[in-house]
C-alpha cells in the first residue's frame, strides 16, 4: 500500500480515510484493481431470450455488449468497433444476428468474428482473425446471474461467490424455473460513492431512523409495530464472507411463515431448496445483502398503502462508478417464473413505490448518501475519519444455520467492515505491483 | 393518444365546449399551484377516490427494420388513492422525510393542453417542465413529462381519475422522484 | 395567492369572462413578445403609474417541527416606475450598459395563467420561464419564475399595477439578473 | 412581428374570434403532438403544398451608437415541400439515419401562442422549447425557440404554409438539429 | 516562493501574472496557506439571536455551522457528521437545541457533544468524548461581525484587523445598538477569481466608466455632476493596512454633512463615536473596502430613480471561492438598529436597486470580472502581465486624519497594491514550508 | 517522442493508439506544439470590408481579434486588455475605429497602440509604448484566406501550404473577383476530437454507407446510380502533401462537365486558371479536403429534395478544440462573386439543407465523430488501437495531372495516413525538446 492510501487504511481497523469514498485518485486505482480485475454482474439470462438478443452493460469504466450467440451461448465484448473505436450499439439493448458498426459498416456476428469490413478489395485477409471483436476477459454464470470480467486471470466465479451460493439458491433459483425480471431496469444517477450505496445494504442503523415513515405505514398495515421491530433487528443475524459479501439477515418474528407470498409457491421452495435453505428462508431470510463489488439484493415484506396488505419483492441493484462521486443505478425487480400473474403484479406495484428512484424508502437513502458525498470530499472534512465501530469485539454467532460468519444483531457494522477489509485487500495488492 | 384520431382531430373542437376546456385547464393550472406550493393534502382532494396514477419513461432501443416499433418502456411509479396518502404523509410530515425536508423548490410547467371527449369522459393530454431545485445540488433539474388525464364529474366538481405519466428520460439524472407530475 | 381560496376555485370561471381572460393573456404575451426583443421603452407603457414591482427568491430552512412553516425570502427588487424607467434607460443604451451590450438572447415562456378578480380588479397567476443567453456564457440560463400580478383598467386600457414574482433560486446561479420577468 | 402594430394590439381580438384561436391552438398542439411521437409522415399532412420553412439563429454584435440594430442572423435551414419530404424519409426509415436511431426523445412545450389576422390569412406567433434528449448524451438539449406560422385554409382545413423559427442560440451547443421545430 | 509562484509574482513590484487570477494550482494552494489559516467572516451576531439560531457558512472549501449554544456563546463546527461525515445541515439556516444527522440520527447539542448514537449499546462510552462535532479552530468577533479561522494557532482577530477597526466602528458600531441585517443574504454566483472582486472594491478608476449611466442618474437626482465627481475622486484619499485591507475614502465635496442619513441618527453617531471619528464620518467616510482576504462593503449615497432623493446604505460583502473561476457571493445589507422605519425601507430600496444580483451597478461589475477571468485564463493570455502600476511613486499623505496609510488619490492602485502584496507575503510563508 | 507517445505512436505506421483522439495530456501538448506553433485560418478577406472593420476567431486555446485598420491592412490581436486581462471584444463581429476596454477605458486605436487610459495623469508615457495590444506572431493571406499563427517563427505561410495552393485557386480564385462568403458562418459544437472530424473529410468509405439515405436522393434527382457511384469512387484519387493537407478528388464520371454550375462562370473558369487547372476542375475537382491542422473544405455536386436538380455549393469548416474531446465547429458558405443572385439563393438553400448543422448529410457524420470519441476514452477501450491501413501498400499514380501525390482510389486511407505522419512528425518534435 502507497502512502497515500497507508494514511488513509491505517488509522485503526474500524476506522477509514474520508478520501477513499471520495478521492478520484483512489478511484483510478479501483478501476485498475477492482473493476478491472474481478467478477462484474452484466445481466440475467432470462433478458436474453433468443439467439441475437443483447443488452449493452457497464463493466467499470467500460461498456460490454452481452449477447447470446446463435449457438445459443452468452458472450461478452467491448462495446468499440475494431476499426476506428464507433460505439457499436447505441442503445440499451436490441436483438440482431450482425451487429454492423453504423460509421463504415464493418461488420460482425454473433460470434464477435468480422465478416466484412464492406470493401474487402482493399483489405488484406490475413487481417480478418484478428479484427474481431474485442471479446471481454472471462464470462461465466451462477443460476441465471451472468458475471463477466475484464480480467482473463481472474479466479473462477464459483470461487467469487463462495459459500454466499447458498444464499444466492435462496434468491434466484428456489423453484424449478427459478425468477424472471419484470420489465427493463429503471437507471438513474446519484452523486455519490459506490462503496456508500453497497455498504448502505448492509447497514440496518439507518433504517429503523431513515424509514420511519414508511415503516409506520407497514406497521399500520398489518407489519411489525416500531419498537417490536427495533427489538427483533436487534437480534437478527449479520452475515459475512471473506470475498467481501455480507447479508442482512431477518428474523421473521411473529409473523406467520411464508406471510407476503404467494402460497402456490411454497411447496415450489420446498420441493427446490434442500431442507437447511428452506428452513433458512422460512425463518431467517436473506432479506438484503451487497455482493463485492458493486451488487446488492433486497427482497423485503413491505407495503406502502396502509390499505394493502405487506407483499414481498426480488429487488437487484448494480452500483456503478461514473469517477469518485457519481455512480448510475440499473435496478431490477424480479418473480419466481411459477407466481400468479396477480401476485407478481401486486409484488411489482409495492416494489416500485417502495424502492426505485420513484420509491419512499430509496428517496430518503440517496438523499443521505449524496449529503456524504457533499461534504467528505471538502478539505478540512477529508482529515476527519469514518467509523464502522459499532458492536466492535462482539463474537461471531457458533454454529449458525448457514455458510458464512454470522454475527448476533443488525444493529452493528461487522458485514460493512468484512466489505470494506475486502476492499483493503484488493488495493493493498495493487500496491505491492506499484 | 391512441384515442387521437385522424377523425376526432378534424371535429375536435366540436366535441368539447369552451367551457369545458377551459374548466380542464384551470383545473390543471389550479393542481399545478398545489403541488408547487406542497399543498398536498389539498391535492389529494382533487383525485377521484378511484385514481390510477402512472410513471413511466421509455428506454432507447435500436430498430433494425423498416418500421419503428413502439418504444417500451419502464414502471416508475405504479399509484392508488392509498399509496398516494401514504406519499403525502410522508412528504408533508417534516420528520418523516429526508428528501423534502427542507422542502424542494418547485415549478410546474403546464403547456399544451388538449381536451377531448372519449367514452363521455373528458380526457386531456398536457406536456409538464417540473423546475425542481433540491437542496445541496447545484442546479435545478428539470423533469419533462407528457401527460393523458382522464376526468370523472364527482358532486358536480370535475376529479382526476387517472392520469398516464411518461418521464422522457432512461437514465434519470437525479437521484429520487419525490414529487407528482 | 393568498386570495385563491376554496370558495373561489369552485366558481372561479364565474368571476372573469372568457373575453377577460383572453384579455390578460394576450397582455401577458404580448408584454413577453416585447421584453424579449428588447423593445423596453414600450413594455414601460404598458405600466400604470402607480407600478410597483418586486421580486424575491425563497430561502432552504430546515423544519424540525411537524406543520410546515412557509420558506423566508429574500428581496432581489423592489421597483417603481422610477427605478424602472432608470433601468430601461441603462439598458437600451448600448454605451451605459456593459451587462447588455451585445443584448442577451431572451425568451420568456409563459404558462400556467389563472385568471380572478380581486376587490373589482383583475389579478393573474402565471409562470414564466425566461431562457437567457448573456454573451461569453457557455450555457444559456434559466429563471424559474411565478408571479402574481394586479391589473388597473386606465383610459379604457388594461395596464399592470403590481408584480410580485418569485424567482426559485436561493443561490442565483448567473452573475446578476438584468432583465424584467 | 413587424405585423403587431400598436394599433393590431388594442383591437386584436376583435380581429380573430375564440373559435379561430382556438383552432390554431389546437393545430399547434397537435402538431407537436406528432412531431414529439416521431409521425413525421402525418404531420406532412398539415404543410401547404407552397409550404416555406427557414430557421435561423442570431448572432451576437457590439452596438457602438445610441440606438440598437437589429440582430444579423444566420440560416440554419431553409425548405420546400421536397426537401422536407426528404428529411421525412430519412428520418422515419431506421436504417437510413444515424443521428435518428435510436430515435431521440423530443418533447416540445408550445407557449406565448398569439394569433392575428393579417392581409386576410391566419397569423401565429408562438415560442417553443423541444427538450430533446439524444441516446449517448448525458443530458437534453433545450432549444429555445420563436416561430411566427403563417396559415391557409385548404378545402376547408388549415394547413401550415410558412414558418420562420429563430433558433436562440448563435452556438448552437449539440452536435446536429435533425428535428423540425 | 517555489518556481512558479517565483515567475507569476517576481516580475516588479506592480506587475503580477495572470495565473494567480486563474490557476487551479495557485488556488489549491491558497486554500491551504489563506483560507485555511487565516481569519474568515462568518456571520453577524444579529443573524444568531436565540440560543439554537444557527447558520451554516463557507469557510474557505468546507461547510462550518455557526450556531449560538444553550449558554448563548457562539461557536463554529464543520458541517459534518462524526460518524459517516453526512452534511449535518442541510439547510441555509435553522434553529435547534440538538442537531440530530439524518442518516443514523447521532445526536449533538447545541455545543458540539455527542449526546447519543442511538444504538448505545454498541458503542464504548469512553468514545463519546472524542466523538463530539469536530471545532473550528478559533472564533471571536469585533462590534458584532463574527469571524472564525479553521487555525488554532492564528493571531488574536484584534491583530488580524489591526488598525483598520477604528474604521470598522465608523460602519457598524456607530449607534450605542449598531446595525442589524436587512433580511436574509442574496446568495449568488459569478465566473471569477475571488481577489478579482475584492479588488474591485478597491478600484475607483473603473467606478467612472463602467458606471457612467447609474451615475448620470445620481446626478440628476440631485448628486454631484459627472465633472465634479471625478475631480472629487481624483483628490479623495486611499488607504492601506499591511494587513492588505484597503478602504476607498469619499470627500464628502460641496454635499451638506450627513446628506442622505436619518437625521435622527446624528446626534447618536456624535455621541457614540470619537470625536477624530465623527469628524472623519462627517467629512470622508469610508464609503468603499476589502478586508483581506474576503470580505468588501460599500455605504455609498445613491438612487436610482431620478426622481427619488440620493440615501446611504450599508452593503456587506463575501467572495467565497469555488476554485480559482468562480465565487459564490453572499451579500447582507445592513442599517442602525435605531434607524426609522421608514428610513431603512427607502434605504433598503436603493440598496437592492443598485447593489446585488438585481442591482443597476453591480450587474455591470461583475459582467467585467467574468470577461476577464474568460480572457486570463487562456494558454497565450496567461503569459502576458497585468499591472496594477497607476500612481506608482506617489507618496503618502502625510499626517492624515484617521490611522493606515492615506495616499491622496483614489484614481491609483495602492489599495489594491496593498492586498496583493499582503498576499504575495502568505504564499511566500507557503514556499518556505514546501 | 516521450514513453507515452511512444506507446501510442510507434505500433505500426498504420495503426495509432486510441489515446492520441481522446488524451487530456496529448491534447495539451498538441496546443503548444500545432496551435501555437504553425498557421490557423482566421477569416476571409471578404469578412473584414472596411477599416475597423474586426471578427473575433479562435486560435488555438486563445481568441484573436482579426481588424482591418485605418491603413487597410489586415492585422490580429490577443482578444485582451492590456491593463488587467479584459476580454476586450465579446461579441463576435463588429466595426470601430477604436477597441476600447468595457472596464476602466483603456484605448487601442485599430492598429493595436495604447491611445488612453483614461487616467494618463497618473501613468508614466514611457510605459505606453509598451502596453499596447499583443499581437499575434505572423498574419498573412493566400488569394483572400487568412491565416495567422502565434509563432513568429512559424515558417512563410506560401511553404505552410505548398502545393495545395494550385488546388486552392481551383476552389477560392478561379474568377476574376474570387469567392465571398454568404452571411455570417453557423457555428456549433460536437463532442468530438478535432482530428475525427479533419480526418472525415478525407474518407470516402464512410460516405457511401453513412450518407446511403441522401445518396438515394440525388440519384433521384438525377445523379448517379449508387452502385455507379461506388465504382466511381473506387477509381477517383486522392492527393496528400507532405504538410498534413489532403483531398478527395471525384472524377466526373458520365455527368455533363460543369453541370451543377452557374454557367455564366465557367468561361470565367477558363479565364481566371491555368489550362492544367481548368481541366483538372472540370475533370476531376478537389471536392473534399483538409487543411493542415484543422480546416475543411467540400465542394459537391448534390441536392436534398428529388425535385430540384443538383447543384455545387462551396463549404469551408474550422474545427476548433476545445480540450481533447470537444469541438467547436465554424462553417461558412461561400460563392464566386460573379455568379447570378438566383444561382447563389439556389446553391445557398442546398448546402444548407445538406452541410451544417442541420444538414441532412452532417447530421449523422456528427453523430458518428461523437460515437467514437464515447467510446475510446474508456479505460480498457483505449487500449486497442485504431486502423488506417486500407490500401496499405497501394502505389501512388505515376504521371498524376495535379500536384502532390495521388493514389488511384478513395476508398483508402492513405490521405487520412499522410495527415497523421503529419501530426506525429510534429509531435515528435515536441518529444526532441521535452
Ligand atoms: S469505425 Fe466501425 S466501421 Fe469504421
Ligand atoms: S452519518 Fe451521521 S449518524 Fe451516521
Ligand atoms: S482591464 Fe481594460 S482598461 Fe482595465
Ligand atoms: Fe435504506
Ligand atoms: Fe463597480
Ligand atoms: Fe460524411
Amino acid at each position: 500500500m502507497n502512502a497515500m492510501f497507508g494514511q488513509e487504511l491505517r488509522n485503526d481497523e474500524t476506522t477509514f480515510s474520508r478520501s477513499i469514498f471520495s478521492s478520484e485518485g483512489v478511484h483510478a486505482a479501483e478501476i485498475e484493481t477492482i473493476f478491472n480485475s474481478t467478477w462484474l454482474y452484466v445481466a440475467h439470462a432470462a433478458e436474453l431470450p433468443d439467439p441475437g438478443s443483447y443488452v449493452v452493460r457497464p463493466m467499470g469504466g467500460d461498456e460490454a455488449i452481452i449477447i447470446r450467440g446463435k449457438d445459443g451461448v452468452i458472450r461478452g465484448f467491448l462495446n468499440s468497433c475494431r476499426h476506428r473505436g464507433m460505439q457499436l450499439c447505441r442503445a440499451d439493448a436490441g436483438r440482431s444476428s450482425r451487429l454492423v458498426c453504423p460509421y463504415h459498416a464493418w461488420t460482425f456476428d454473433s460470434e464477435g468474428k468480422l465478416v466484412t469490413t464492406s470493401y474487402d478489395q482493399h483489405y488484406d485477409k490475413a487481417w480478418f482473425d484478428e479484427l474481431g471483436l474485442t471479446p471481454v476477459g472471462r464470462i461465466d454464470s451462477y443460476k441465471g446471474l451472468i458475471f463477466a470480467s475484464w480480467n482473463d486471470q481472474v479466479c473462477p466465479l464459483d470461487e467469487h461467490l463462495g459459500d454466499l451460493r447458498w444464499y444466492l439458491d435462496i434468491l434466484f433459483a428456489r423453484t424449478p424455473c427459478g425468477v424472471t425480471p419484470l420489465g427493463p431496469p429503471q437507471r438513474w444517477v446519484v452523486d455519490t460513492n459506490w462503496k456508500i450505496a453497497g455498504l448502505n445494504f448492509l447497514d440496518s442503523q439507518h433504517a429503523l431512523r431513515t424509514h420511519a415513515g414508511p415503516l409506520d405505514a407497514v406497521y399500520k398495515a398489518g407489519g411489525p409495530p416500531p419498537q417490536e421491530l427495533a427489538k427483533l433487528v436487534d437480534r437478527s443475524p449479520q452475515i459475512t464472507f471473506p470475498q467481501g459479501h455480507g447479508i442482512v439477515s431477518a428474523l421473521r418474528g411473529d409473523a406467520p411463515p411464508f406471510a407476503g407470498w404467494d402460497e402456490a409457491l411454497v411447496p415450489l421452495f420446498e420441493q427446490t431448496l434442500s431442507p437447511a435453505q428452506f428452513a433458512h428462508f422460512r425463518d431467517c431470510p436473506p432479506q438484503v445483502g451487497t455482493i463485492f463489488p458493486n451488487l446488492s439484493w433486497a427482497e423485503p415484506l413491505l407495503t406502502v398503502s396502509t390499505r394493502t396488505p405487506p407483499i414481498h419483492f426480488l429487488l437487484l441493484r448494480l452500483w456503478q462508478p461514473r469517477g469518485a462521486n457519481q455512480i448510475e443505478v440499473t435496478s431490477w425487480y424480479f418473480a419466481d417464473k411459477e407466481a400468479s400473474e396477480e401476485w407478481r403484479h401486486a409484488s411489482h406495484l409495492v416494489a416500485a413505490q417502495s424502492f426505485g428512484v420513484g420509491g419512499v424508502f430509496d428517496e430518503d437513502d440517496m438523499e443521505a448518501w449524496a449529503g456524504i458525498s457533499r461534504s467528505i470530499r471538502n478539505p478540512i472534512s477529508r482529515r476527519v475519519p469514518v467509523h464502522f465501530n459499532a458492536g466492535r469485539g462482539m463474537a461471531p454467532i457458533e454454529n449458525f444455520s448457514g455458510p458464512g460468519t454470522a454475527y448476533p444483531s443488525l444493529l452493528i457494522d461487522r458485514a460493512q467492515l468484512g466489505f470494506l477489509t475486502r476492499w483493503r485487500e484488493l488495493m493493498g495488492k495493487a500496491e505491492e505491483v506499484a | 393518444m391512441a384515442t387521437v384520431t385522424e377523425e376526432a382531430r378534424s371535429t375536435w373542437h366540436d366535441h368539447v365546449s369552451d367551457a369545458e376546456y377551459r374548466m380542464v385547464m384551470e383545473f390543471l393550472f389550479r393542481e399545478a399551484m398545489l403541488l408547487d406550493a406542497g399543498r398536498l393534502v389539498e391535492w389529494l382532494e382533487l383525485l377521484a377516490p378511484q385514481i390510477r396514477y402512472t410513471l413511466e419513461t421509455p428506454r432507447f432501443e435500436m430498430v433494425q427494420a423498416t418500421m419503428r416499433q413502439g418504444e417500451p418502456s419502464v414502471c416508475l411509479m405504479n399509484e392508488d388513492m392509498g399509496s398516494l396518502e401514504a406519499r403525502v404523509k410522508q412528504l408533508t410530515t417534516p420528520s418523516l422525510t429526508l428528501a423534502e425536508n427542507p422542502r424542494s423548490i418547485s415549478r410546474r410547467f403546464v403547456t399544451n393542453i388538449l381536451v377531448e371527449r372519449h367514452e363521455g369522459q373528458l380526457l386531456a393530454h398536457s406536456n409538464v417542465l417540473l423546475h425542481r431545485l433540491r437542496v445541496g445540488q447545484g442546479a435545478p433539474h428539470g423533469f419533462s413529462t407528457q401527460r393523458t388525464d382522464r376526468f370523472a364529474m364527482i358532486d358536480g366538481r370535475l376529479k382526476l381519475a387517472q392520469r398516464q405519466a411518461r418521464l422522457d428520460e432512461p437514465m434519470i439524472n437525479t437521484h429520487s422522484i419525490s414529487a407528482m407530475f
